[in-house]
């Protein structure tokens, strides 16, 4: 039978104990482990919720004012000092905006779309390791649940494209359907890699495996390739801007949320943002070592000349925070990313959408990871494993394996490249030669 | 004899680092605004400086001792592209003067074209840079002669700032 | 009953598959005005395309019938909105050519140099707005900054930013104001650094360069077939510039050059616009360096010398006629004309001029009474449009943001 | 006065300097092409081959205005774009004076950059099609049929493109009235 790990702090059971002592009730923990872990699910997931929703809030009013900076505008600055209370103000008007359903739309799926295509990301939240502690569920297969998951939100996109009865929806739905498809492939390549590494799919034993400075972490040095891929999958997973064919402004009129008014544009709106900010909370968990600091030691730990295990009570307390502090830096570094390249790049054609995944990324993904399995099972002629000659696992270790490293690396990746650009500029120069 | 624009055969190389490249260069220009101080006017607080010439507001100027300018010639209304916009009533007193009793600007039908101010005699109909002319009923924006009518020193303030001397006599 | 009973699924070939109809516009984001493309879809590729225009006719032609000449003139600005200086030149040279005023030297400069920045200002909107079609959206604010700085220009010289109504027969409304043609060269000394910043954006970027090398080509017999004119007749390797070929105001006395393009595809079209702004700030300097009396505060200077002189000569009794005037090329009016009752003698004229768009033509017919008796406006969309559906059958329903954003069409120039 | 449209030099006789010049370097790759003419000939040429051909004179901007009979207009229009390289059709303005109509075709050559206005007088609202010769000329001549109602034989699809398909009247003609019951705002 599943025995779930007890996967709760250990202050949890002494606090539970001192309330039933009040009631004169002894308490065996151990028969209770499996529902202290529920209840620390609970709590945590009700407390990532609320912090992710206001950091969704405040995704949105970053994005406006962002994009505002990088067109020498000034962005909002009339709700609320600087424009905090932009978001709110936006909610509450579309609270009260009318809540129209085309005629001839079919209601329930009209209004089931939006709850769908926002139900993966809600459950997103519970599955990305904020801190150590602060991780909702600790699945063993966290990240193949996460990919399952998130093909489910299509089924929204689809859903509110068909069901609202509207020409440009459907087209829209259609582009979602046949996008997301194509980019979930490379997506789950690329984690393959970091699975790979750290031999489990539990997303906190991934950011764990990823201690220490930071070109430890997987995306730096390891396997920089998954990196590069996986933001562009979450590009296009979430519908951003070099890949916003289904709602492509200029062509169909917004895509599958043409039709949608009041709180269920409200829900799609935000669920974009909100699947945004967990695409990148899980980039940078898989990539970039999660809540780690970057130059190996917690700030804490260098004021305090503690270790981190040690650390008990209010220091427990403050390691947390700064873990919080380093993992939501790095989600916001992508996002700024994601909203600097909606400022610059023009959108994809569907045929260059479906030919960049299928004949570019997919093909990219299946190279990196026979790099990384060389890197991680290639056997030295002394009979040890390359991987503890990697200088990053076991610090110390000679030169050499580095060379080795890099050479396959340099060799497999450039042969790469040039056979791509050849496949490539063939195309285009086939194209011009013909015109 | 013509700049072609450049050739197209320099798509043939490395396409893809190339691509990399480009679209880097296009992103740090991007970034490179995010530093520059923004370009617009926060106009409720910043009002913009309009030039001398600014085609905003319709008024009629006085001398400098606030006696009436127009003769009541009916250039004005005759060269304006609405037809019957403009809605001058007067007559002639004793000695023959003219007298305006009712002059009418319908705002809400003015195209501020300036054809009125050119071809006005007596330079009386004159624009003022004032833009700020939405209301809450169309009647309202029928502007009659007394909203119309600069005061004396408003005539000689507006001849100042466009380097016309105040008119005495 | 499997599937294949249920009556209609299925055909001969299979799956039984419709095209899909879908009017596109009225009303719609990227149609630049109001233009209904009744388009058929067989999935994202285009059948077949029957533009609808006439949704913004509001009869130019008509209403020059019962207006006096002047009286006219204020509505050119609400039809050719984004270069009616065009318009306003077009209308005023073919009065001109009629009633044979003459037009002197220096309004025949200030013409040009507001036509050219109001070419600025047109292509900097169709760059903004092209991109945005595209996708992508800062470039847009990026064109409008130096629009707003031209339209200060021309807000200084005309009062009004968009609706100039400042061209009259014969000459102009009112000379540049003193200073002007100073801030106008600082301005059209930093322009062509800020088409190097667009351009780094856009013009190698491999997305823009997928989806428009190669779409939308038409060679130089598809030109003459609809009697596409402008921008795109260049980027088709036809070098066809009025400017050049039939110079009117100076343009022959200004040395500048005709991009044209080689493909005639959607790319080439960006390029030659891009070009074409390059050119157009060449030209206006050189304007600003030979204008006739050089700033409105030399001229003024000049002007007091001479009615010194005059007023000098008359004490001493001699006759004033004998202090030459002032240099006839200096004028802003070439004959005092009385607006109101104005009635140029009888006859017929075809004025045209190179706007952003393409030939822009004015065929005037006049009776001798203060109102014309016919104006036909051939402008240059009105034939631009008409190539669109042979050029987006058998593309993707998005080549169509492409397409028809590289034409550089306005509906209210199509529907006048 | 500086004679900006310099190249239609008033006087038949004197050769225009600028379109010489610059149709001179034009290759003269096309042989069957007749010899360059100087603006303001096309109506003597045209008689030459027979077409009967009324001289208007040129216009006040230079531009050489000829009147055919609809009868030889096809044949006409034929000759110009093959022999003399008009290959532009710039637009048909169609007049209504009073009693009978007439369109006004505006030619220009890419080639030798001269301008030619073909005047066609409509026999009772009648005149043949240039859409054979120009195909540029379709949207021209629907616009002119939609708003004077000059009806163009041989044209492919002569319906209205600028009003509502089912107007009444024609717009642009000298005697229009809004009489049509169905516009409300009509009472005004």
């Amino acid at each position: 039978m599943y025995q779930p790990t007890p996967d709760f702090p250990e202050w949890l059971p002494r606090i539970f104990q001192k309330i039933l002592d009040l009631f004169g009730l002894s308490v065996n923990w151990a028969d209770w482990g499996s529902l202290l872990t529920v209840l620390w699910a609970v709590v945590v997931f009700t407390l990532i919720a609320v912090v992710a929703q206001a950091s969704v809030i405040f995704m949105v009013l970053m994005e406006r004012k962002v994009l505002a900076w990088m067109t020498q505008r000034k962005g909002p600055n009339r709700v609320g000092p600087w424009g905090a209370l932009q978001t709110l103000a936006d909610g509450v008007k579309l609270l009260f905006k009318e809540d129209i359903i085309p005629k001839g739309a079919n209601k329930f799926l009209f209004t089931i779309a939006p709850a769908l295509f926002f139900l993966p990301t809600f459950v997103f939240f519970g599955l990305i390791p904020f801190t150590s502690q602060l991780l909702a569920v600790a699945l063993p297969a966290g990240a193949l649940f996460v990919f399952a998951i998130s093909s489910l939100s299509v089924v929204g996109l689809v859903l509110a494209g068909w069901a609202s009865n509207n020409k440009y929806s459907l087209l829209g739905g259609m582009r979602s359907a046949a996008q997301a498809i194509s980019y979930e492939i490379p997506l789950v390549m690329a984690v393959l890699g970091v699975v790979l590494f750290t031999g489990s799919m539990n997303i906190g034993d991934i950011v764990k495996a990823q201690q220490g400075p930071f070109w430890n972490w997987y995306g730096v040095l390891l396997t920089p390739v998954s990196l590069f891929i996986f933001f562009i999958s979450t590009l296009a997973e979430v519908n951003r801007v070099p890949f916003d064919l289904p709602e492509a402004e200029s062509e169909l009129v917004s895509g599958y949320n043409t039709e949608y008014t009041g709180m269920k544009f409200a829900l799609f709106f935000l669920a974009e943002y909100a699947a945004l900010f967990a695409m990148s909370a899980f980039n940078v968990a898989f990539f970039l070592g999660g809540y780690f600091s970057p130059f190996g030691k917690f700030i804490l730990e260098l004021l305090t000349h503690q270790e981190a295990a040690q650390m008990t009570g209010p220091l427990q307390l403050g390691l947390q925070v700064e873990m919080l502090f380093w993992f939501m830096m790095k989600t916001y570094l992508f996002i700024f990313l994601a909203m600097w390249v909606r400022g610059t790049l023009p959108r994809l054609k569907p045929d260059q959408l479906m030919g960049f995944s299928w004949k570019f990324l997919i093909p990219l993904s299946l190279i990196n990871i026979f790099v990384i399995a060389i890197e991680k099972f290639m056997v030295l002629p002394g009979g040890e494993s390359v991987m503890n000659h990697l200088p990053i696992l076991q610090p110390g270790s000679s030169l050499s394996s580095w060379a080795i490293w890099i050479v396959i690396a340099a060799v497999v990746f450039g042969g790469f490249f040039i056979l791509m650009s050849r496949l490539l500029s063939e195309k285009l120069e086939a194209r011009l030669a013909h015109r | 004899m013509s700049t072609s624009p450049q050739h197209h055969n320099d798509f043939t190389q490395n396409r893809v680092l190339e691509g990399l490249k480009e679209i880097g260069k296009g992103m740090s220009t991007v970034l490179s605004h995010y530093f520059r101080p923004p370009v617009t006017l926060e106009y409720p607080e910043v009002m913009p400086d309009l030039s001398d010439r600014f085609h905003g507001r319709l008024c009629l100027l006085t001398k400098s001792d606030g006696t009436d300018l127009c003769i009541g010639c009916q250039a004005c209304a005759r060269v304006c592209p609405c037809n019957d916009l403009i809605q001058i009533e007067m007559h002639r007193d004793a000695q023959k003067k003219p007298v305006i009793d009712q002059f009418t600007i319908d705002l809400g039908r003015c195209i501020f074209c300036g054809n009125c101010t050119e071809v006005c005699p007596v330079d009386c109909i004159k624009f003022l840079p004032d833009f700020e002319l939405s209301d809450f009923s169309r009647e309202a924006l029928v502007l009659d002669k007394k909203d119309l009518t600069l005061s004396g020193e408003e005539s000689d303030q507006w001849r100042l700032v466009r380097g016309m001397e105040p008119l005495v006599e | 009953m499997s599937i294949q009973d249920i009556p209609g699924i299925f055909t001969e070939q299979g799956l039984k598959t419709e095209d899909l109809v879908v009017n596109i516009g009225p009303q719609h984001p990227s149609t630049h005005g109001v233009l209904r493309l009744i388009t058929t879809l067989n999935g994202e590729v285009v059948k077949d395309m029957v533009p609808v225009i006439g949704y913004l006719h509001r009869s130019k032609e008509k209403m020059a019938e019962s207006r006096s000449y002047f009286q006219y003139q204020p509505t050119l600005d609400r039809v050719e909105y984004l270069s009616s200086f065009f318009d306003h030149y077009v209308y005023v040279s073919a009065i001109e050519r009629i009633a044979n005023l003459k037009v002197p030297k220096r309004v025949q400069y200030i013409r040009m140099i507001t036509m050219e920045l109001n070419r600025i200002t047109s292509h900097l909107l169709w760059f903004g707005t092209f991109l945005l079609d595209l996708g992508a959206t800062s470039p847009l604010f990026y064109a409008f900054r130096e629009r707003e700085d031209i339209f200060k220009l021309f807000e200084d010289v005309t009062g009004a930013r968009m609706m100039y109504n400042y061209y009259r027969f014969g000459g102009v409304n009112a000379d540049l104001p003193p200073g002007w043609i100073e801030r106008c060269r600082s301005f059209i000394r930093q322009m062509p650094h800020k088409i190097d910043e667009y351009e780094s954006i856009v013009t190698k970027n491999p997305i823009v360069l997928d989806r428009t090398v190669g779409i939308g080509r038409m060679d130089q017999e598809l030109c003459m077939k609809y009697g596409v004119t402008g921008s795109s007749l260049r980027a088709s390797g036809i070098a066809q510039d009025l400017r050049k070929t039939n110079p009117y105001c100076c343009y022959d006395e200004i040395a500048f050059d005709v991009p044209v393009g080689t493909h005639g595809d959607v790319y080439d079209r960006y390029m030659v616009r891009m070009a074409e702004m390059r050119e157009s700030c060449k030209i206006i300097e050189q304007c600003l360096d030979r204008i006739p009396g050089g700033d409105n505060q030399n001229v003024r200077n000049k002007q007091a010398e001479i009615d010194a002189a005059k007023a000098a000569a008359k004490e001493r009794g001699e006759d004033p006629k004998s202090v030459p005037d002032l240099d006839p090329d200096w004028l802003i009016q070439g004959q005092k004309i009385n607006l109101m009752t104005y009635k140029p003698p009888a006859g017929e004229a075809f004025t045209v001029c190179e706007s952003p768009r393409g030939m822009l033509g004015c065929h005037m017919i006049s009776d001798g009474t203060p109102k014309a008796y016919r104006v036909k406006w051939r402008g240059a969309s009105f034939s631009n449009l008409s190539v669109l559906p042979e050029l987006m059958i058998g593309n993707l329903y998005s080549d169509l943001m492409a397409i028809f954003g590289s034409l550089d069409v306005i509906l209210p120039e199509v529907d006048r | 006065m500086s004679d900006e449209q310099n190249e239609n030099g008033k006087t038949p006789t004197t050769n225009p300097p600028e379109s010489g010049a610059s149709a001179a370097t034009k290759p003269a790759a096309e042989e069957t092409v007749a010899p360059l003419i100087p603006a303001g000939l096309y109506g003597q040429v045209l008689e030459m081959a027979n077409i009967s051909v009324k001289h208007l004179g040129p216009d006040a901007t230079g531009v050489e205005m000829i009147d055919i009979a609809p009868a030889d207009l096809l044949r006409a229009a034929e000759r110009l774009r093959d022999q003399h390289q008009f290959d532009l059709m710039m637009s048909c303005s169609g007049i209504d004076w009073k009693d009978h109509r007439e369109s006004v075709y505006h030619l220009y050559s890419t080639k030798s950059h001269h301008y030619l206005a073909i005047k066609v007088t409509a026999v009772n609202d009648h005149s043949p099609s240039l859409f054979p010769v120009w195909p540029a000329a379709d949207w021209h001549e629907r616009e002119s049929f939609d708003l004077l109602g000059i009806h163009y034989d041989g044209h492919p699809n002569l319906t209205r493109i600028l009003m509502p398909s089912d107007w009444l009247g024609h717009p642009l003609r000298k005697d229009y009235k809004v009489d049509d019951p169905r516009l409300v705002w009509n009472e005004r």
